[in-house]
């Protein structure tokens, strides 16, 4: 079924068991972010280590790919470099664009190339991008922060 | 004549396309948009391609047959919901509507009766739709007006216990919608239009989702204002109507300003022309009116209580059928008593968008998340829920199939 | 592909029809409204019978297809003006558009850079339609700014000599038309536009004359906030587009409110999308925005040189032909200098609406009147004129029954 | 030609010779009018001596309809009582709303039927009003006037 594309078997794992869904107290910066169109709200709180991330943390409520999603992320970019995250980030964006014309680059995505399918449902992309936008948001505040 | 949805679905050209992998289209997202019979794109289409031109501007032939098409709207309108001719002013949508009297009362000056100021109220429902909703909280903001609302009961009802304090002496409006497009409920007119007019407040009707519906008869309601949208009724995209009481639209000032509302213009000011033409600032929507009025007849033909009783049936159907599936939760009323064909439920813990690509994968349109009306989702305590909504060319075939698209999400998303 | 309105002609199902006793329809009044192409009708009709459901609002296949189409539409909008396309509305109409800017600026706050008081300045001119004149009249009266005005020349063009005193260090906004409706007359935006920003001022171009018939490039003009209407452009009434600078954009306050526009919304108040949303309350003019994209692509299938260069011969054609009449007196430019192919006149004492009635029985539409610029015509001292207005599908057959149609009448109403 | 139907011979005639066009200084009442969508103007004057229309005067622009119209119709109520003019009024109303149907009857319309053509032209029906409009206006105002 078409519809496999889109609900992968990781993605209900993720959303059945998302990873870092426990807001934290001492986070450098905290968002909350919502999609207007449909009413998903997550809160995403993110601290650095120098340049580092040293923790994302996220509470939330919303669909299987917009919770998948967040998770995936959170796993992913934990423990990587401001920059690092960047680029990952833009490389996940550019996927959510491809309308189902890529695969997505599994050593730099990891877990999060199983949402390539969501890529081919125009009304789903804000789902997916709504954890990222948070941590794209999140971030930049956390390090100007840090830069003061 | 006897009412078939099936023979009337082949009035609707969309009917005869597939979803996705060639399924049958189950439409259930009517509250939406409603599909369009042919006749009313034949209708748009004849306007163009036979008496294409501006109306009310040219003493020539084109211009005169196109204000005869578009007058000729504008009195089927008026017909349709029994009201007179110079009352029915068209817009773009029933949003342009209800922004339409809400500016409009905004720009009224002092000794002008729709005047507000610190300390007069604005009443709405908790249930509004936001094109009913935010336009009132500016102009609250503008003039200093407060708002309030009625409450909305666990079961999706309005709570009217506390009417006489809700709409009280210093109440100069009260809006609210005639049909909840989330709840289906039918609201209850009577006491409140009588409690406004008791108090001297004007009251402003959302009947989106109810003039599509049922026989919406101005002066049986005895409301003031009245909002609605075309492309609801079958009717075009791009075509609304504001209805108001004639002596009312002599004192409220205009909205948009521009060509063909004026009387007289000069570099320092200008005059209006008497409604409708004061409320309908260029060159209208001309075609959209002739394809709504083409709806609107079209409507008259099958006969509004064949669809309301159909679209009974249907519901009833439905209500009993999702009563039977453990974990569904309808939220609003669970009985047919005074509600339409709209039907919002949550069903465990699959969120609504994922039960909603799952139906349209099985070729079953229907609508997901807060249905513009977030504050009422809020009150209800659910983030989000799917909707099902009904009109005419539904068949108990589409509800079975969305009985059955339910339970095999269950399934799928159990794996 | 060379350019010959007679294959043209055969794209727009009219012509097929005669007027007044089976003569040729002889179409002079594309200033008010132009014909539409067969492609243009199949644009809205595919959307309806294939593609019909509310944008952004559903997660199934039909709502997918929609939003693909709507958005497209913007798209070609956004090419078409060399615009981003987060920065292209769309409205009802121009008269909506203008309206859109005025009451936007109405609503901003102290701290926003559009926010007008007591002192500060609105300009316009004297040649401005009541669409883009009476807004900015009712904002001045809003807030308390001061609306002063260019001249017009008795050649009917804008007087910029005292360009530095009516534009100065107050001046907020300046609003004006880039080709008159009824003087033909193009004005030249390049010292307005430098010295509005000069000053800090924002440029609003009413662009309905002129997105029609020649290339308009937002980003050369330099101008921050474009209107026109679908209907003038070949496409479907009940559809306009307001271009707005994007960081402006990100200021400018809403208009309408309601659904879809919103990014939350509780009892008591709402926070906005970003642009276009924000802008776009309510479920939009769908098939009309699609329709329009026809539009604008069967205009650059055309070329709008080509279009631009065809008007301009028709339009000498006919400026030299009028000299030749004794009693004609053309109100607004006599040469073919930086002017469109709209051509207003009066003719002895012939009233123009017998001079337009008489036509119209020859099978030829022009329009008479004041064209929705009364202040114009009190200026250039006519009460009224004649209007030819020309586009693509115009001929010199056409321009030649126009001239024998003026001389007929001298001998009709002389008899 | 049809278009004959509509500019009859007297119609013209009061065009190019407009009957009681000098505007009064010692009218009982004076009203102007404007149609807005083409700016044809009137300004017009009414006298009344009791009950009895002494006289009617106007000035104006605009086109032969409706200068032709308030001419005839000047001529025709210039001694008629309030209640006849009224009944003559009301009559050419429904001469004008007609669609082409009627001929008008020449017996208390006098002149006036050479404007029947006009009804077949929904645009003009305006243009031929404009005069009487602005008598029944003038008229009303007149006789207010003089029962203080
Ligand atoms: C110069 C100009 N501005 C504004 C308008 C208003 O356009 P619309 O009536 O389509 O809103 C028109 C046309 O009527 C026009 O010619
Ligand atoms: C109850 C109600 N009110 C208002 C609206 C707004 O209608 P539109 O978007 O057509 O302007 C809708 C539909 O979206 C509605 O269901």
């Amino acid at each position: 079924m078409q519809l496999d594309n889109l609900y992968q078997e990781v993605i209900l794992d993720h959303y059945k068991n998302p990873q870092n869904k426990v807001l934290a107290s001492d986070n450098d910066a905290q968002v909350h972010h919502v999609n207007p169109s449909c009413g998903d709200e997550v809160t995403l709180g993110v601290k650095l280590d120098g340049d580092k991330i040293a923790s994302i943390n996220w509470d939330g409520v919303g669909c299987s790919i917009s919770q998948a999603s967040t998770s995936i992320m959170s796993d992913l970019l934990i423990g990587k470099s401001l920059d690092e995250a960047t680029a990952i980030s833009e490389d996940f964006l550019h996927l959510m664009q491809s309308k189902g014309s890529e695969e997505g680059n599994p050593d730099v995505l990891e877990d999060a190339v199983a949402l390539a399918g969501v890529s081919k449902y125009p009304a789903r992309i804000k789902c997916a991008l709504l954890g990222w936008m948070a941590f794209k948001d999140a971030s930049v505040q956390a390090h100007s922060k840090e830069e003061k | 004549m006897s009412f078939d949805p099936v023979a009337l679905r082949r009035d609707f050209p969309i009917f005869d396309r597939t979803i996705r992998d060639g399924r049958r289209l189950v439409y259930l997202d009517s509250g939406a948009t409603s599909q369009k019979p042919q006749a009313v794109m034949d209708a748009e289409i004849d306007f163009y391609r036979h008496h294409n031109a501006a109306v009310h501007r040219g003493a020539h032939q084109l211009a005169e047959e196109a204000t005869d098409i578009y007058e000729g709207a504008r009195l089927t309108v008026a017909e349709f919901l029994n009201a007179e001719e110079d009352e029915v002013i068209f817009t773009k949508s029933a949003t342009e509507s209800l922004n339409l009297v809400a500016y409009a009362m905004g720009n009224a000056k002092v000794g002008n009766r729709f005047h507000l100021t610190a300390g007069d109220g604005i009443v709405v429902t908790e249930m509004e739709h936001h094109a009913n909703l935010i336009p009132w909280q500016q102009l609250a903001e503008r003039t200093g007006a407060l708002l309030t609302w009625f409450e909305v009961t666990p079961e999706g009802r309005l709570d009217l216990s506390n009417i006489n304090s809700v709409i009280n002496e210093k109440t100069k409006v009260v809006a609210l919608t005639h049909q909840s497009n989330v709840l289906g409920t039918i609201n209850p007119l009577e006491a409140i239009v009588k409690r406004a007019h008791e108090v001297g407040a004007v009251v402003v009707l959302d009947a989106c989702q109810s003039v599509p519906h049922m026989a919406v008869d101005v002066k049986a309601l005895d409301i003031d204002f009245l909002a609605f949208s075309g492309h609801k009724a079958l009717g075009p995209t791009g075509v609304g109507v504001f209805w108001g009481r004639g002596s009312l639209l002599e004192e409220l000032p205009p909205f948009l300003t521009g060509g063909s509302m004026i009387e007289n213009v000069t570099m320092t000011g200008a005059t209006w022309a008497p409604a409708p033409r004061k409320f309908e600032a260029g060159v209208p929507n001309m075609a959209q009116a002739a394809g709504l009025a083409a709806a609107l007849k079209y409507l008259n033909a099958v006969g509004l209580e064949n669809i309301h009783n159909h679209e009974i049936e249907l519901t009833t159907y439905l209500l009993n059928k999702f009563a039977d599936i453990e974990n569904l939760r309808i939220v609003g009323p669970n009985n047919i008593e005074s509600r339409g064909g709209s039907i919002s439920f949550t069903f465990g813990d699959i969120h609504p968008h994922d039960l909603g690509q799952f139906l349209d994968s099985q070729g079953i349109a229907v609508r997901t998340g807060h249905h513009c009306a977030w504050p009422l989702n809020r009150k209800m305590g659910v983030p989000a829920t799917t909707r099902a909504s009904l009109y005419l060319y539904n068949t108990h075939e589409d509800c079975d199939a969305l009985v059955q698209g339910i339970l095999d999400a269950e399934k799928y998303f159990g794996r």
